[in-house]
């Protein structure tokens, strides 16, 4: 029973923050921050559905390979943010109007426009 | 049905709530930086669903499906960002 | 379910159908890409549809306990699916290919093989 | 990395005497080879490096774990409140970290908690440029990044 | 024995994987030389197995039929086996001269070896999905073959060709899908006696209306044979012969198995929708060739029409109309791919397969004039070559079931067949070339003209023992045919058990 | 041939002249040897060829194709030794001579045939082999055409010809013309009766050059002259006339033979002869009148008495005879004056007076003036006409009179005005031929000359046992030179004095009918040319039509095609049976939802008009369906979707690079067609989906693969035990596709020189 | 794409997808995974590397030309099946040695796996010299 409990605490958990970045990435105003809801509360979601996983099956294999995932989430999500959000950055996405851009930093990102076009 | 069975239901459709708000941003956009987020994040959200539907059937074959797509999930986000880099310095703006 | 799914499948393959009467063959390359979603659905739900029990023989066990899904679609799907993968990633370099040498992605532009005048001259 | 190679072959040697080639033997083979090397580390001088390098990768995960929940959670508010109370900022935050390793490592961390984002590293690799949700303070969340995220990165990776 | 059936598939793979590995050395070229021939036996062995033991099957990965996938090797399977072979081997060899280097490099050899494997494929399978899975190994080999070299034209024509036949790939999927769905069976002969447990026949009839457009693409009928004269004409003259032989047929192949042995329950109305369709290919299909002005072309056309007749002799659903479509295939596929060998010689020598800009090879290659006219009047019908037995026997049966308009048209469309060859053979051969060439097959190196005109003149060879000595193939297509109509040993020997 | 008389450095064309004419020699003295026995009954010998179509090489030797076969071999001897010398050292001489040998063979085995399908092999190596010799001067763009004009009428008729003998052999059960000939009552009074008749004459009417299928043969004059005198004289023509007299106890006998045959016979005999009068060139003129001759012969076979029979039959040998000598002879005028124009030649017989002698003969004969042969021919025809009743008579008579004097006054125009009177200019020095040249006309003559003196020899050998053989019955044929007075003797000496009056104003009227033939609206000849040009054309609108080159127009076809053949037949065949019924548990919100993830991808797909938002459509949808795998119990299903979906999206996003936006909302519009074609393919499928998934199914195949894959393929996974091990073959195939077409897009990759795309856009 | 953080991030990633693909390959008779998903997790390891390096680079590390690679799998598989040859069976039929046997627990060596091998390295290759083709086209 408290197993139950502890799995579906994990269950109500992720899905609420799986919902929560649907959520976020609906709602929030730009790109950017979108991104934050996406990679935060999605990663967070995810992996704690995975623990619910791990929890319910108490199997060997099974808690190494949720943990995998979870462990592969975790290695992923902030790369892919990386480099979209640069991408975006580069290409002008727009971002609300009440962002404070410390100085250079705009320039900075802008200033190095990946590889060069090839021929 | 048990209470785990009606939590993970509920889960399911928190996980299944959450796919359509990002598939929402997909279709809406406005960027194609937009886009991808939100395909990403469907990826991500995918990852549950695998696992809940390992909790649900009790078979962790299923866990198989999120691990996979928890690794190359990832690598369509990455060729897609590239894209979106590259595009600009091979061709003219496609902001939409 | 079974009458959703339908109905889904139909939804999809009007698309796709759409699709890949279009003029430009990206958007025909779009509409393979979902009409091979369709038909893999339609193959799967031809062998009918179980939830929640996979195909998998438990340890211990010599046989699947209980009712299981039907393996033999989900096998023929699994090889449609890689198969269509290499045909679209073929036609993907086809069409690449094809823009790079004749400049259009658009089927009525390409008139190389099939010249405009050729019936005509036949019929002087 | 020798010692994780020497880990892992015992950890083999393992699932061949006990059969059974799952991530679960595996696993346990890599835990009962490492309580091995640990009884025998006199023979190998590195051990020492290799158990307390292991303390702190742990430590940095479970904090890493624990800055995700945390810094979730006002993200979380801030989606399902009306109205957005959020002051989203670009800064600048200057690193000391020098491996690929380390910044990467750290560059993901940031990424993973309180509202922050990195986008990119300068090319001295001296800079990370981060977006902030909440970045009313850029200064606070420069120095929480290089008082505990900096430290935790290289104490688990030197 | 069930290795018999295996090597049809087995040796042009490892051929294949040879010369592709040895692509970069002339010993890639000499495997796949090799590895035809050693086909050629392989097949040979296996048709004089089927012929002295009537239906030969191996149930592979020994898990008994229906379960396993089956290979069988009925007259049809067999006789088609060999004469791919056959065609195999001559492309093979046209190739040695044909082909570039360059396009060898590519791994040409292996894309044509895994187009034999697929077509082989196709025809020793049992099983329904692994048909599918074989079209898909031949439509991609065939695919690759059509576009080697990239030309502006061969992209063009590939565009059409792909795209059109991978709609019609997912066609014949979908309806295997639904087949199954509906028997619960994929094995050939399992679905003979499947679907006559099948309730709903009506259900079973549309499927069937399904298989017949997908193979009805493929086979290239009416209206749905677009791809073919948009492309064949494109690719390397021995990539077009093969394709001319060998492709179109396997769907006329598809279009006869699945339409004997499997859907047999509804012939007044399945096989009566093939007739007309048989027929408005004919006409159309030669109306095209007369229209056309090159020869690749002229011949592109022609296999439409000439597909016509052989579903033609399917849809009339006798003995004699069947016996009529499995001669008609044998001859065809080593007429016109002989045609089209000669298109590339001409076209070697003469500089063009435009028939406007093309000419004198009368006067200066009497040698390849002579040997265009073989398989060109075998093409249009004229006695005693092989074309004449096939068109007589399709006419015969229609004749015979007192279909006066089918068999006036069929006569009628050799009639214009004649027309569209004698419009070659009017401006490439008669007139002297417009530019004042002399086509002389003397001017190819000796090395070139051996394998240019070898496989023309064996291929020659084969359409005038057929013609003049038809007996021994009029008797066996009168034993496919029986075997068609009657597929009980092709269902015994397959399931293991009488039906 | 610039060079007069070819010098002798090839002496006689060398082997393939040596060939061709001891072929036809050694045969003609072959069956002469056997002349006496046949003239005592017809003998059938034969060897199988298929038998299993009833196809045997049998020989039917009786008085008529001994008649044909000693016409064929006889003149071939003439023909051959003659155009040895006349053709020896063309370059293209062995060619030649393999042409005129394998028509010569056509001919014989179809005169010898006694089996249907035998004689129809050879009818059409005649066919082939006159299409080449008639276009035997390639070079020539008219012989060319004409080559193609004879190919295809006689073609077509062949063609018929063929469908009319298949009929017959299906009525007689049999193809062996020597039993068929016996059931001629059978036969007459089977209901197909009418049609194999028709597609008998069809064949025989367009061989034998009959109103209105006649234009080919002026044309193929073409042909080099003496190809053009075996082709009119002995042969190729009168296998039409073979195969009416061939037929003649099986189909004839009959009202509808007889007014077929009388009709067109008689209007092809006098338009011929009027048209004959016409030409100017000598070889136009004798063109015309073997047109005239094949139409009495039809004639006189359509007219079925044994009088007209044996009238007929003299005159095939009679014609044979005269025309062969006389093709030959203007060959050898025309090479020794350069000309063949009848206004320009006179006084001949001065510098070349044994060519003027054969063709005083030969001309004779045809006038049918006595002693010839050709007289008595022409008293048989009269009498056989006079024998007719009723309005036959009258016409039959009135044709062959007509006819008869045309040819009087013919033979005056190219055998006599030619040879006498002065010697006119030409555009070369005339001078006799050589003796090769010379011998075949000068014989032909001669037996002309010879037959009408000793007619009962001709009688007994040839005419009598033809006579029998067409006739079905054996009655006597007396052959005489005077048969007292009587009213064929009275037209006789009509058709004389008409054609005196013809002859002498041949100019005038040659004059008249070319006038009348500028304004005529009928000309056969370029009504063949519209015939083919309308053809053409509407070849060509048909292909263009269909072959427009559009792909989307293919597609659309192509789906249509689908739409109305699956869906008719589902609406036809009754197959919707109802909707299946819902799972246990229901629909589940979620499953809802996935479906609904499903559909909104593809409509994404379809409105947006951005390459990467359709992509990402795609991905949506593609992740839908991974979900229904996952909802459904394939995980490994499931994972390889999911796989493929990010490869997919990889590849596309490393192209998508290079290739060029979707063009703009405004210039994509709604296409109501297409949408109507691409929802009816959505319903179709749903329908088949619905109807499949509503009937019981059969899980034999899984439940032996659930039992089966651990116990006995030691696999817990039962999918991947199924791919590796039960259908390992599809696998294999599978790997091999996914193999080569990387191999094939690699190749298309490299195989072309890196172009920049020509514009961008 | 020249990012520090992914091409570190990649390197362990490559690797672990690498694992991850042999791990799926070798236990794909029992759970979920094979040849195909084998083949196609290892393709990924090596199409980020491509992405995150450079084709030359990501070559360079395969070492093998990725098409011989897809040939050459083909040809195991071929192997895999007539394996069965030998032991008289037909086709393809799985040939099974089973290593350490004690009770329920063994390694089991069949010709089901070496035609599962075949599998691995024919999509492993082919998608490899599809993406590699294609990338070096940019
Ligand atoms: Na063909
Ligand atoms: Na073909």
């Amino acid at each position: 029973m408290i197993h139950d409990l502890i799995v579906a605490l994990f269950v109500l958990s992720g899905g609420i923050f799986c919902f929560a970045a649907g959520m976020g990435v609906l709602r929030l105003p730009d790109l950017l921050t979108r991104m934050h809801a996406s990679t935060k509360a999605g990663t967070l979601g995810s992996g704690l559905i995975l623990v619910a996983v791990a929890v319910q099956f108490a199997e060997g294999t099974v808690i190494a390979r949720a943990v995998a995932a979870i462990m592969f989430l975790l290695m992923t999500a902030p790369v892919a943010a990386h480099l979209i959000g640069r991408a975006a950055f580069r290409t002008g996405v727009p971002m609300v109007d009440k962002t404070v851009c410390e100085d250079g930093v705009a320039d900075a990102l802008r200033a190095r426009p990946g590889e060069q076009a090839p021929d | 049905m048990t209470m785990l069975e009606y939590v993970i239901l509920f889960g399911f459709a928190l996980v299944i709530l959450g796919v359509v708000l990002a598939a929402i941003r997909l279709v809406r956009g406005p960027s194609l930086a937009d886009r991808i987020v939100a395909l990403d994040l469907m990826t991500v959200q995918l990852v549950s669903f695998g696992g809940l539907t390992a909790l649900l059937s009790g078979s962790a074959g299923f866990l198989d499906v999120a691990v996979v797509l928890a690794l190359v999930g990832f690598l369509a986000t990455v060729c897609l960002a590239r894209y979106l880099e590259r595009r600009i310095l091979l061709q003219a703006e496609e902001l939409t | 379910m079974e009458l959703l799914l339908a109905l889904s499948v139909g939804v999809l393959v009007a698309a796709s159908v759409y699709l890949m009467l279009d003029r430009n063959i990206l958007r025909f390359l779009f509409g393979l890409a979902l009409l091979s979603n369709a038909v893999n659905l339609m193959i799967f739900a031809s062998g009918r549809l179980t939830p929640g029990a996979p195909p998998l023989i438990d340890a211990g066990e010599y046989a699947p306990t209980g009712v299981v899904a039907n393996a033999l679609p989900q096998a023929l799907v699994l090889t449609a699916i890689v198969i269509g993968f290499g045909l679209l990633a073929f036609t993907l370099a086809l069409v690449y290919r094809t823009f790079m040498t004749l400049g259009t992605v658009n089927s009525d532009e390409m008139r190389v093989a099939e010249p405009v005048d050729a019936g005509k001259e036949a019929g002087k | 990395m020798n010692l994780f190679a020497i880990n892992m072959v015992l950890a083999f040697a393992w699932v061949a005497l006990t059969g059974g080639l799952t991530l679960g033997g595996l696993t346990t083979g890599y835990v009962v080879g490492m309580a091995a090397m640990w009884l025998v580390r006199p023979l190998f001088p590195e051990t020492g490096v290799y158990f307390r390098r292991l303390y702190y990768w742990a430590r940095l995960i479970v904090m890493f774990v624990y800055e995700l929940i945390v810094s979730s959670l006002p993200v979380v508010r801030d989606v399902f409140t009306p109205g957005q109370s959020s002051q989203p900022a670009l800064i600048a935050v200057p690193i000391t970290v020098t491996t690929d390793l380390q910044i990467t490592l750290l560059a993901n961390f940031i990424s993973l908690t309180p509202g922050t984002l990195s986008l990119d590293v300068s090319a001295d690799r001296s800079t990370l440029y981060i977006h902030a949700m909440f970045g009313e303070d850029p200064d606070a969340i420069r120095a929480q990044i290089s008082d505990r995220f900096e430290v935790w990165v290289r104490e688990a990776t030197e | 024995m069930s290795w018999l059936l295996v090597y049809p598939i087995l040796i042009p793979l490892l051929t294949a994987v040879l010369s592709y590995l040895f692509r970069n050395s002339p010993a890639g070229r000499w495997i796949s030389v090799a590895g035809t021939v050693a086909l050629l036996l392989a097949s040979v062995v296996l048709m004089s197995e089927v012929l002295e033991q009537g239906v030969v099957a191996a149930q592979m990965s020994n898990w008994q039929a229906p379960f396993g996938i089956t290979l069988v090797a009925d007259l049809l399977g067999a006789v088609m086996v060999v004469i791919t072979a056959i065609t195999g081997l001559a492309t093979v060899i046209y190739s040695l001269s044909e082909i570039p280097e360059r396009l060898e490099r590519l791994g040409f050899h292996a894309l044509l070896q895994t187009l034999l494997m697929g077509v082989c494929g196709a025809f020793v399978t049992g099983d329904l999905f692994n048909l599918y899975v074989w079209f898909e190994v031949m439509l991609i080999s065939s695919f690759g073959l059509l576009v080697l070299g990239a030309s502006r034209e061969q992209l063009d024509g590939g565009i059409k060709y792909v795209l059109l036949n991978l709609v019609s790939t997912i066609m014949f999927l979908a309806g295997t899908g639904l087949l199954y769905g509906l028997t619960g069976t994929l094995n050939m002969a399992d679905l003979h006696l499947a679907v006559r447990e099948v309730e709903n026949t009506g259900l079973l009839t549309t499927i069937a209306v399904i298989f017949m457009v997908a193979f009805g693409v493929k086979a290239a009928l009416f209206p749905l044979f677009f791809w073919l004269p948009a492309s064949y004409h494109t690719p390397p003259v021995a990539v077009s012969a093969i394709f001319a032989g060998l492709l179109t047929k396997v769907g006329v192949y598809a279009l006869i198995r699945m339409f004997t042995l499997v859907f047999d329950h509804d012939v007044a109305f399945t096989h009566t929708i093939l007739l007309w369709a048989a027929v408005v290919t004919m006409v159309t299909g030669v109306l095209g060739a007369a229209a056309m002005n090159d020869f690749r072309r002229i011949l592109s056309f022609h296999i439409i029409s000439q597909i016509g007749y052989m579903v033609l002799g399917l849809a009339l659903y006798t003995p004699l109309g069947l016996m009529g479509a499995v001669f008609y295939l044998v001859h065809h596929i080593i007429v016109k791919a002989n045609l089209f060998f000669v298109a590339g010689v001409a076209k070697r020598i003469g500089g063009s397969t435009d028939l406007s800009r093309l000419g004198g090879l009368y006067a200066h290659a009497p040698v390849l004039a002579f040997l265009f006219l073989i398989p060109a009047f075998s093409l249009a019908g004229f006695p005693p070559l092989s074309g004449f037995w096939a068109k007589y026997v399709v006419v015969k049966a229609a004749l015979d079931l007192e279909m006066w308009f089918v068999a006036g048209v069929s006569l009628a469309v050799g009639l214009l067949t004649i027309f569209s060859m004698t419009k070659i053979w009017g401006s490439a051969f008669w007139p002297a070339h417009p530019d004042g060439i002399k086509p002389r097959l003397s001017d190819l190196p000796m090395g070139d003209r051996m394998a240019l005109m070898l496989p023309i003149v064996a291929l020659a060879a084969l359409t005038c023992i057929i013609g003049l000595f038809p007996e021994s193939f009029v008797l066996f297509a009168e034993r496919a045919a029986t075997q068609l109509l009657d597929p009980t040993d092709y269902v015994t020997t397959v399931l293991g058990v009488q039906p | 041939m610039a060079d007069d008389y070819p010098s002798v450095d090839r002496v006689m064309g060398g082997p393939a002249g040596w060939i061709s004419i001891a072929f036809p020699t050694i045969l003609f003295l072959y069956f002469l040897g056997l002349l006496p026995e046949i003239a005592q009954g017809p003998q059938v010998h034969g060897i199988e060829w298929v038998p299993s179509l009833g196809v045997n090489l049998s020989v039917l030797l009786d008085g008529l194709s001994m008649t044909f076969v000693l016409l064929i071999t006889g003149i071939g001897a003439a023909v051959t030794l003659y155009s040895a010398r006349y053709l020896g050292n063309h370059p293209d001489y062995p060619r030649f001579v393999s042409y005129l040998l394998m028509f010569m063979i056509g001919m014989l085995g179809l005169v010898l045939a006694d089996n249907l399908i035998m004689l129809f092999v050879f009818w059409e190596i005649t066919t082939i082999a006159s299409y080449l010799l008639i276009g035997f001067n390639a070079d020539n763009a008219n012989a060319r055409r004409s080559a193609l004009q004879a190919l295809l009428v006689t073609g077509t008729g062949g063609l018929i010809l063929l469908a009319g003998l298949i009929v017959l052999g299906t009525v007689a059960g049999t193809f062996e013309l020597s039993q068929i000939l016996t059931m001629g009552d059978m036969i007459r009074a089977h209901p197909w009766y009418l049609a194999i008749l028709l597609l008998f004459l069809a064949g025989a009417f367009t061989k034998s050059a009959q109103v209105p299928f006649h234009f080919w043969l002026p044309n193929a004059m073409a042909a080099p002259t003496p190809v053009s005198a075996y082709l009119h004289s002995a042969t190729m023509v009168k296998a039409g006339i073979f195969l009416m007299a061939r037929m003649n106890p099986a189909l004839g006998g009959t009202d509808a033979w007889f007014w077929i045959l009388t009709l067109f016979g008689g209007v092809t005999a006098v338009f011929a002869s009027v048209m004959a009068m016409r030409q100017t060139d000598i070889k136009q003129v004798l063109a015309y009148t073997t047109l005239m001759a094949l139409g009495t012969l039809t004639m006189f076979i359509g007219a079925g008495t044994h009088y007209a029979i044996m009238a007929a039959m003299l005159f095939l040998v009679v014609h044979s005879l005269y025309k062969a000598a006389l093709f030959l002879m203007i060959g050898i005028v025309d090479h020794a004056t350069g000309t063949r124009e009848a206004a320009v030649l006179g006084g001949l017989s001065k510098v070349m007076p044994l060519t003027g002698l054969a063709a005083a003969l030969a001309a004779i004969s045809m006038a049918g003036i006595p002693p010839m042969v050709g007289f008595i021919g022409k008293e048989f025809m009269y009498k056989a006409g006079l024998g007719l009743e009723g309005f036959g008579a009258f016409w039959v008579t009135m044709m062959a009179f007509a006819a008869s004097v045309m040819m009087f006054a013919v033979g005056g125009i190219v055998a006599l005005k030619p040879f006498r009177g002065d010697l006119r200019p030409t555009p070369k020095a005339p001078h006799e031929g050589p003796w090769p040249m010379l011998a075949g006309p000068l014989v032909l003559g001669a037996l002309s000359l010879i037959f009408g003196l000793v007619p009962g020899v001709l009688g007994y050998y040839l005419v009598g046992p033809a006579t029998h053989a067409v006739f079905g019955q054996v009655l006597p044929v007396e052959l005489y030179l005077w048969g007292g007075i009587n009213m064929a003797l009275i037209l006789s000496l009509l058709t004389f004095l008409a054609g005196w009056l013809v002859y002498r104003r041949h100019q005038s009227i040659r004059d008249r009918l070319a006038a009348f033939e500028a304004r005529s609206p009928i000309d056969f000849d370029a009504g063949w040319d519209r015939l083919l040009d309308g053809f053409k054309a509407f070849a060509a609108w048909q292909t263009r039509l269909i072959q427009n080159g559009s792909l989307q127009r293919y597609m659309a076809v192509m789906f249509a095609t689908f739409v109305v053949m699956v869906g008719g037949t589902y609406l036809l065949k009754g197959a919707f049976q109802g909707v299946p019924g819902l799972s246990a548990d229901g629909v589940h919100p979620v499953q809802w939802t996935v479906l609904g993830l499903i559909v909104a991808g593809a409509i994404l797909t379809v409105w947006t008009h951005s390459r990467m938002t359709a992509i990402a459509g795609m991905g949506a949808a593609g992740i839908g369906v991974s979900l229904i795998f996952i909802m459904f119990s394939a995980p490994d299903v499931a994972i390889t979707q999911l796989l493929v979906e990010v490869l997919v999206v990889v590849l596309v996003s490393i192209v998508m690079l290079r290739l060029p936006y979707l063009p703009r909302r405004s210039k994509t519009r709604f296409r109501t067609g297409h949408a109507v074609i691409a929802g009816g393919t959505g319903l179709v499928t749903t329908f088949l989906l619905m109807s499949v998934m509503a009937t019981d199914f059969d899980r034999r195949l899984t439940t032996f693969f659930e039992v089966t894959s651990y116990p006995e393929a030691h696999g817990r996974n039962i999918v991947n035990v199924i791919l590796v091990d039960f259908r390992a073959m599809d696998t294999f195939g599978e790997i091999v596709v996914v193999a080569i077409a990387a191999i094939a897009a690699f190749a298309l990759l490299r195989g072309a020189p890196r172009r920049k795309p020509e514009e961008e856009s | 794409m020249q990012s520090l953080i992914l091409t570190t991030t990649t390197r362990l990633l490559a690797a672990l997808l690498l694992m991850f693909s042999v791990y799926a390959l070798l236990r794909g008779h029992n759970l979920p995974g094979g040849g195909f998903i084998g083949g196609l997790i290892g393709a990924t390891a090596f199409i980020l590397y491509t992405i995150a390096t450079s084709v030359d680079e990501a070559q360079a590390a395969l070492r093998v030309d990725p098409s011989n690679l897809a040939m050459a799998g083909l040809g195991v598989a071929a192997l895999g099946g007539i394996g069965a040859g030998f032991a008289g069976d037909p086709f393809f039929t799985g040939q099974w040695l089973f290593l350490f046997r004690d009770g329920d627990s063994y390694v089991p060596l069949s010709t089901v796996l070496v035609f599962d091998i075949g599998v691995y390295m024919a999509v492993f290759g082919g998608i490899l010299t599809l993406v590699f083709a294609l990338e070096q086209e940019i």
